[in-house]
């Protein structure tokens, strides 16, 4: 891990990088360096795309997005300090124009979550081939996992203002 | 089968049959799916209920709602719903189709499922035991006898407040009204 | 890779002859495990109403309704509120179980309930001693009919364990220091909590808010304790003085009603509020500099308060507050009234009044100590020169038994007094204290140690005459776990009948006789005896601890006729506090009942708020 | 021929779960697949947020229902790394049994369903029937058949009852007397061999590709487990195997899940014989009303018995999480590595590869 931090300092001007007790190390970046990071990291090795996630720091008024490698085996049968490692990428992005390069290119099953993240935080990939609903069919004004949108507000306003048939029967009949 | 029982062959053999064989809706709707396959193999066997499972709703008679309803589900249980032949019934499962269970406050998930289809029974739980599952059909018998199964009745009476409340969530349901007076 | 077949399948043909696997439902049933997490009962006598599993309810199940034909009783922790389950919510999932602090809620092994109409999946649980027409015997139940109103009676599933509670039952021991070390002097016994300690008895609070309905001054306790567990002392003393402007003498002698209530005393220790609240006030070294409070805009009013303790002082903070302008007239050399002379050294140091006194004093409220009403000046006067007066003189004189020769005896009030403020008192080696209040405790514990001091490392003897029997002692357990520890000794169920004099007239001793009853059948104070069953205790020094009462000498007599009594021979006053005299208002041990300082500022809080309409209306 | 449209599922005898896909099909070749999830999507990681720690337990294990006790085990460890829980030593085999038990209920609940799915029936029967003999252990130790809710931030509920490895071990052999039985009709059967051999075959370098982890991984020869890379609870006091096939298809997957399940049996038997008899079982948390989790962000994962479970998880120092985010297996399986393994196969088969590539709906829908 030490190594890598070298190495990747000496690449790259634009890091911070810290490196916990427990083999996990916490990149942070800017979001035009990411697609480059992460080619670079998966030519060391790094080669499991774990998970892509993003944080709303509504505070801040920015999206932090979470990208997570860690290395798949080198040799089948022989475990290594390697695999162990688990590097957190880190990049912030404006939230009211959010937009991001697509790592498509660079990580093939980055798609769905990308897809996901567009659906459920409204951030725009850059070069993405089908950003269309996953999940949701429904529209929503907010996307849902914004730190601003109130689910019980929305059950409410939604589910909640629907009558139930003796109710709808009752009114219809008195109009 | 006592002598009561073989009077009621004699006298509505339709509905005897009816009752006793139910032909289940293959749709795993939600969690308590999980409960079907342990109901339906050698442990629990609910063919001595007269229960299968059928592949199709065209030809199944009873639709086990199986836990929490999203959005999205919603839309394919009406659908198949509307496609069962009738005399058709429904019993939903667990906690979350009577008042949104776990999943109250989700946006994704309705709250309660006889705003948009009628339900002929509720079965406590979550998720309910398989033997919950069985008393639940002997339940469904009796109100079968009783003529207060009507869920299927009320769906084709008050066809149009279904249809008003189904496109109040949706807004745009994507197929024909069932039945002609559709609109309020 | 194995060999494959496809004659391999037919192995599977000697199933044919094995026994079937099935079970036979509904003809044959199965055991339903003991740990089953099923549907609902509660025991109502045991459930105190505290709502604590709707609060952890992970999908808002449960809710508290009230149920009006069960006795409200918050003194005693005991809400007539119990939960109702909505089973179109619950998730089965037990966290109601655990966290119930009483453990009166219990999952049972019934999960049969099927029906068409959705109201009936929302019910109030209760058990089979108050429900007995929902709960079947084993013979009449029947899986066909089971549901939320037809159910087996004790079915219990996932019951509730202290040892996997998720609260924590027990208290974090309070540091004090040992019996044998605290009996030789005055020095404080309880050493406090610090930070850590603090942080973890606050983080014990379940936040039910049943001792917030229970504390006579219904002091935001949950807030203040919450605040403690933040680590912000400062916030919870600012919590505690929107109600309670002694935290200092609270936070060490309250009688803490709220402990007797708090939900996790029935099946642990009761949170340590009394300590907390004390934890509180000594972190904050300098109240004025710390608290940001700021009396009222001045009004103009002049009210004179007579007594400086808890009452009269709680009662000119709170009218400062408003703007008043109080005077507090007391005839001690500082503030506190009893508290000052009452409660040893050890309890409550000098310093902690003085803390709370100065406080209020810097807020701009005036003392006039050394000045007795009636002696140093008029009640008249008073009356006339000021808007309003109030009485807060407390219970100053001390009973006497009155048997024979017990003029001989010293009185609890007088010891006491001479003790904390005066000059200590000589003792003998062995003496009797008659009496089983905490008075008495007090007057005893005191005596060890001044016959500690008085005697080193001499043979000691304090006994305790009482006409109470153990389990009706008034005074606290606590105070009598600690004076055992301490090493006096009880006679209980024994009155006093004679004061035996040797022939120089000095005390040898008490002749006592047996006690038959303490009260009567309404539950009044009348002891009845044994004539002839009689005990004879040695001692030199006999003090009476028996109870106090009011002193109304300095009321002029024709204004001390116009002032009505209850029949508890207490002042009566109206629900603004005002006595049958206008403009004169009264509390603490003169109205309450109660007589301690928490009801004490209660009743200032309420004759604060009735003199501020008084002086408004004017 | 012409090519056309199909959609497959939801309400589909060949569709597992509440899932559906699109596909292209000229003839009952398919062209394209288009993995179409959501039907039961809860928001859970938004739920998670408006929920404090403790009333967080029993949701997660909601997110999978086939098996819930690992997302249990996945949010327990998580809480425990960012508070700083330590779980006693027997807490920590507890946990390592129950969820060794979990995977192999899981695995004969996924054999319920390639056994089925194949019209195996008699194989679907026993494996049903074996899982329910475990869910009675399950309902014995946690009080319900399927969700649990036994495992808590801090260690477990409650300390086993009376007897009950005892028992444990009883089911557990009469299971593993029927392996003969399974292979004969089932694994070595040359009917089943024909319909899986071959069939959405995922090699190596694709599974890298797309982020394939589990069954998937191992069926191409690698021994991808967590459990080894980064032992957790008490797997690294007991000594095992990871099973691999170097197959990549189907029949390579169904046999090392087959191989996975023998191995946890054997795995629980030694866990048995490690376990302190006595002791704590789990780490009193801090009061439920007042628990606040200092600021931080944790990783962990874990090897559910569809391959690497993660979970993101973010605190902000409040009583609730910031942010939660789950990586489940399927979600790659089902969304990236599905698509392409069925481009090029039959129609008939897409149950066929969906179940042998472990795909659970709610898992990816969350």
């Amino acid at each position: 891990m030490e190594e890598l931090k070298k190495k990747l300092l000496a690449y790259f001007t634009d890091l911070t990088i810290q490196i916990h007790d427990d083999y996990r190390m916490c990149i942070n970046t800017q979001k035009e360096t990411v697609v480059s990071l992460l080619n670079y990291l998966k030519n060391m090795g790094y080669e499991h795309f774990a998970l892509l996630s993003c944080i709303d720091w509504i505070d801040k008024g920015e999206f932090e997005l979470i990208y997570i490698l860690s290395a798949y085996m080198e040799v089948c049968d022989k475990y290594q300090e390697k695999e162990q490692g688990i590097i957190i990428i880190k990049a912030r992005i404006s939230r009211d124009d959010a937009k991001v390069i697509s790592v498509i290119n660079v990580f093939e099953n980055a798609e769905p979550y990308e897809r996901e993240l567009h659906e459920m935080f409204g951030i725009k990939f850059e070069g993405h081939p089908r950003l269309t609903p996953l999940m949701l069919e429904r529209e929503y004004e907010i996307p849902p996992f914004r730190k601003d949108f109130d689910t019980l507000k929305y059950v409410d306003n939604t589910f909640g203002k629907i009558p139930s048939i003796e109710e709808r029967k009752a009114n219809y009949e008195r109009t | 089968m006592d002598r009561n029982q073989i009077s009621k062959w004699f006298k509505n053999p339709g509905k005897m049959a009816n009752k006793y064989s139910f032909h289940v809706v293959y749709f795993c709707t939600g969690c308590g799916i999980i409960e079907i396959p342990p109901s339906i193999t050698t442990r629990w066997d609910a063919e001595r209920f007269g229960i299968i499972p059928v592949a199709t709703p065209r030809q199944a008679n009873l639709f086990l709602i199986t836990g929490y309803v999203s959005t999205k589900t919603l839309k394919a249980i009406i659908r198949t719903y509307e496609q069962m032949p009738e005399p058709k019934y429904t019993v939903a499962f667990g906690s979350c189709p009577i008042n949104g269970g776990m999943y109250y406050d989700s946006y994704n998930t309705i709250t309660s499922l006889d705003k948009y289809i009628p339900v002929d029974g509720y079965i406590a739980g979550c998720m309910p035991r398989p033997e919950a599952i069985f008393i639940g059909v002997t339940h469904l018998w009796k109100l079968i006898d009783m003529d207060k199964a009507d869920g299927y009745k009320r769906y084709r009476r008050d066809y149009k407040f279904y249809r008003a409340n189904q496109e109040q969530l949706f807004k745009e349901l994507g197929w024909p009204p069932l039945f002609k007076d559709a609109s309020l | 890779m194995p060999k494959t077949s496809f004659l391999n399948p037919f192995k599977a043909i000697k199933y044919l002859f094995e026994k079937p696997q099935t079970l036979k439902y509904p003809f044959e049933t199965k055991e339903i495990a003991d740990r089953y997490r099923g549907f609902h009962k509660n025991d109502w006598d045991k459930c105190t109403g505290c709502g604590n599993c709707a609060d952890i309810c992970p999908n808002k199940a449960i809710t508290m309704v009230e149920i009006p034909e069960l006795p409200n009783k918050p003194e005693e922790g005991k809400k007539n509120k119990r939960p109702q389950l909505d089973y179109g919510r619950c998730c089965f999932c037990g966290l109601c179980v655990d966290i119930c602090p009483p453990g009166s809620l219990t999952l049972t092994k019934d999960f049969l309930h099927i029906h068409f109409d959705k109201k009936t999946f929302t019910f109030i649980p209760k058990d089979e001693k108050l429900n007995k027409e929902t709960y079947k015997a084993e013979k009449e139940y029947s899986i066909f009919t089971a549901s939320l109103s037809q159910r087996k009676e004790y079915y219990d599933g996932f019951s509730p364990d202290i040892r996997y509670a998720l609260f924590k039952p027990d208290r974090i021991e309070m540091p004090e220091i040992e019996p044998d070390e605290r009996k030789l002097s005055f020095i404080e016994q309880v050493i406090g909590y610090d930070k850590e300690q603090a942080k973890e008895e606050a983080g014990r609070c379940l936040e039910c808010k049943l001792c917030e309905e229970a504390c006579p001054a219904h002091l935001k306790i949950s807030d203040y304790i919450d605040a403690i567990y933040r680590d912000d002392p400062k916030e919870s003393l600012e919590i505690i003085y929107e109600d309670n402007p002694i935290p200092s003498i609270c936070g060490r002698i309250c009688m803490a009603h709220c402990e007797d209530a708090c939900s996790l005393h029935i099946r642990g220790d009761s949170l340590a509020i009394r300590w907390l609240k004390r934890y509180a006030a000594d972190q904050i070294k300098n109240f004025k500099e710390e608290l940001e409070l700021k009396p009222g805009k001045p009004t103009g009013k002049k009210v004179a308060i007579i007594g400086a303790g808890p009452s009269g002082l709680s009662l000119a903070y709170f009218l400062r507050l408003q703007g008043h302008d109080v005077v507090v007239y007391d005839e001690l050399s500082g503030g506190g009234g009893i508290i000052r002379i009452g409660p040893p050294t050890y309890r409550l140091p000098l310093d902690a009044i003085d803390k709370d006194v100065q406080y209020i004093e810097s807020l701009g409220v005036k003392f006039k100590f050394n000045t007795k009403v009636g002696r140093d000046i008029g009640f008249e006067k008073l009356l006339n020169d000021y808007n309003a007066v109030f009485m807060g003189i407390g219970n100053t004189i001390s009973f006497s038994t009155r048997v024979k020769n017990s003029e001989k005896c010293t009185l609890a009030l007088d010891f006491l007094k001479d003790n904390k403020i005066g000059k200590q008192r000589k003792v003998t080696k062995n003496i009797i204290i008659i009496g089983g209040g905490n008075v008495a405790m007090d007057v005893a514990r005191e005596s060890i140690r001044l016959q500690h001091i008085q005697f080193p490392e001499q043979q000691v003897i304090t006994k305790i005459v009482s006409l109470e029997g153990w389990d009706q002692l008034p005074a606290t357990k606590t105070e009598i776990e600690e004076a055992k520890e301490e090493g006096i000794r009880f006679n209980p169920s024994w009155g006093p009948k004679e004061v035996v004099l040797d022939d120089d007239g000095n005390i040898r001793g008490l002749l006592c006789k047996k006690v038959k009853s303490v009260f009567d059948e309404q539950g009044r104070f009348s002891p009845t005896f044994y004539e002839n069953e009689e005990k004879f205790l040695e001692g030199t020094m006999i003090i009476e601890a028996i109870g106090q009462r009011a002193d109304f000498s300095f009321l002029p007599e024709k204004l001390f006729k116009r002032l009505e009594f209850t029949d508890r021979k207490k002042i009566k006053v109206d629900a603004n506090g005002m006595t049958s005299i206008p403009g004169v208002f009264a509390g603490g041990d003169i109205v309450n009942i109660n007589m301690d300082a928490v009801t004490a500022i209660a009743d200032a809080k309420v004759a604060a708020e009735g003199i501020n309409k008084f002086l408004n209306y004017d | 021929m012409r090519e056309l449209e199909l959609f497959f599922g939801p309400q589909h005898l060949g569709m597992v779960g509440n899932f559906s896909i699109t596909l292209k099909v000229e003839g009952d070749r398919i062209l394209k697949a288009d993995a179409n999830p959501g039907f039961l999507h809860r928001g859970f990681e938004k739920l998670m947020e408006n929920r404090t720690w403790m009333q967080n337990f029993p949701l997660v294990c909601r997110i999978n229902v086939v098996e819930p006790d690992h997302m249990e085990l996945i949010y327990s460890m998580a809480v425990e790394k960012l508070a700083g829980i330590e779980v006693p030593e027997r807490g920590k085999f507890i946990r390592s049994i129950y969820c060794e038990m979990a995977r192999v209920g899981s695995h004969l609940f996924g054999l319920w369903a390639y056994a089925n799915m194949l019209g195996f029936d008699t194989v679907a029967h026993w494996a049903m029937y074996h899982r329910d003999l475990l869910l009675d252990l399950f309902e014995e130790l946690t009080g319900a058949r399927v969700y649990h809710i036994y495992l808590r931030p801090g260690g477990v509920r409650r300390d086993f009852p009376d007897g009950f490895t005892d028992r444990l071990v009883e089911t557990l052999h009469k299971i593993g007397g029927k392996v003969p039985d399974y292979n004969a009709t089932f694994f070595e059967n040359s009917i089943f061999k024909k319909r899986a051999e071959g069939i959405g075959t995922v090699t190596r370098e694709e599974a890298i590709r797309m982020g394939a982890v589990g069954h998937t991984i191992k069926a191409t020869g690698m021994k991808y487990d967590i459990r080894k890379i980064e032992p957790y609870d008490a797997y690294d006091q007991v000594d095992f195997d990871i099973p691999v096939r170097t197959g990549g298809d189907a029949y390579s997957r169904l046999l090392t899940i087959r191989d996975d399940m023998i191995e946890s049996v054997h795995m629980i038997f030694k866990l048995i014989d490690k376990m302190p008899k006595s002791g704590e079982v789990y780490t009193k948390t801090p009061n439920p009303f007042k628990w606040t989790i200092p600021e931080g962000e944790a990783y962990v994962r874990c090897e559910s018995s569809r391959g690497e479970l993660g979970l993101y998880i973010v605190s902000n120092g409040g009583e609730k999480p910031y942010r939660v985010h789950f990586n489940t297996p399927s979600y790659n399986h089902g969304l990236t590595v599905l698509e392409k393994a069925l481009v090029g196969e039959s129609v008939s088969d897409v149950g066929n590869i969906m179940i042998s590539l472990y795909v659970v709906a709610p898992e990816i829908d969350r």
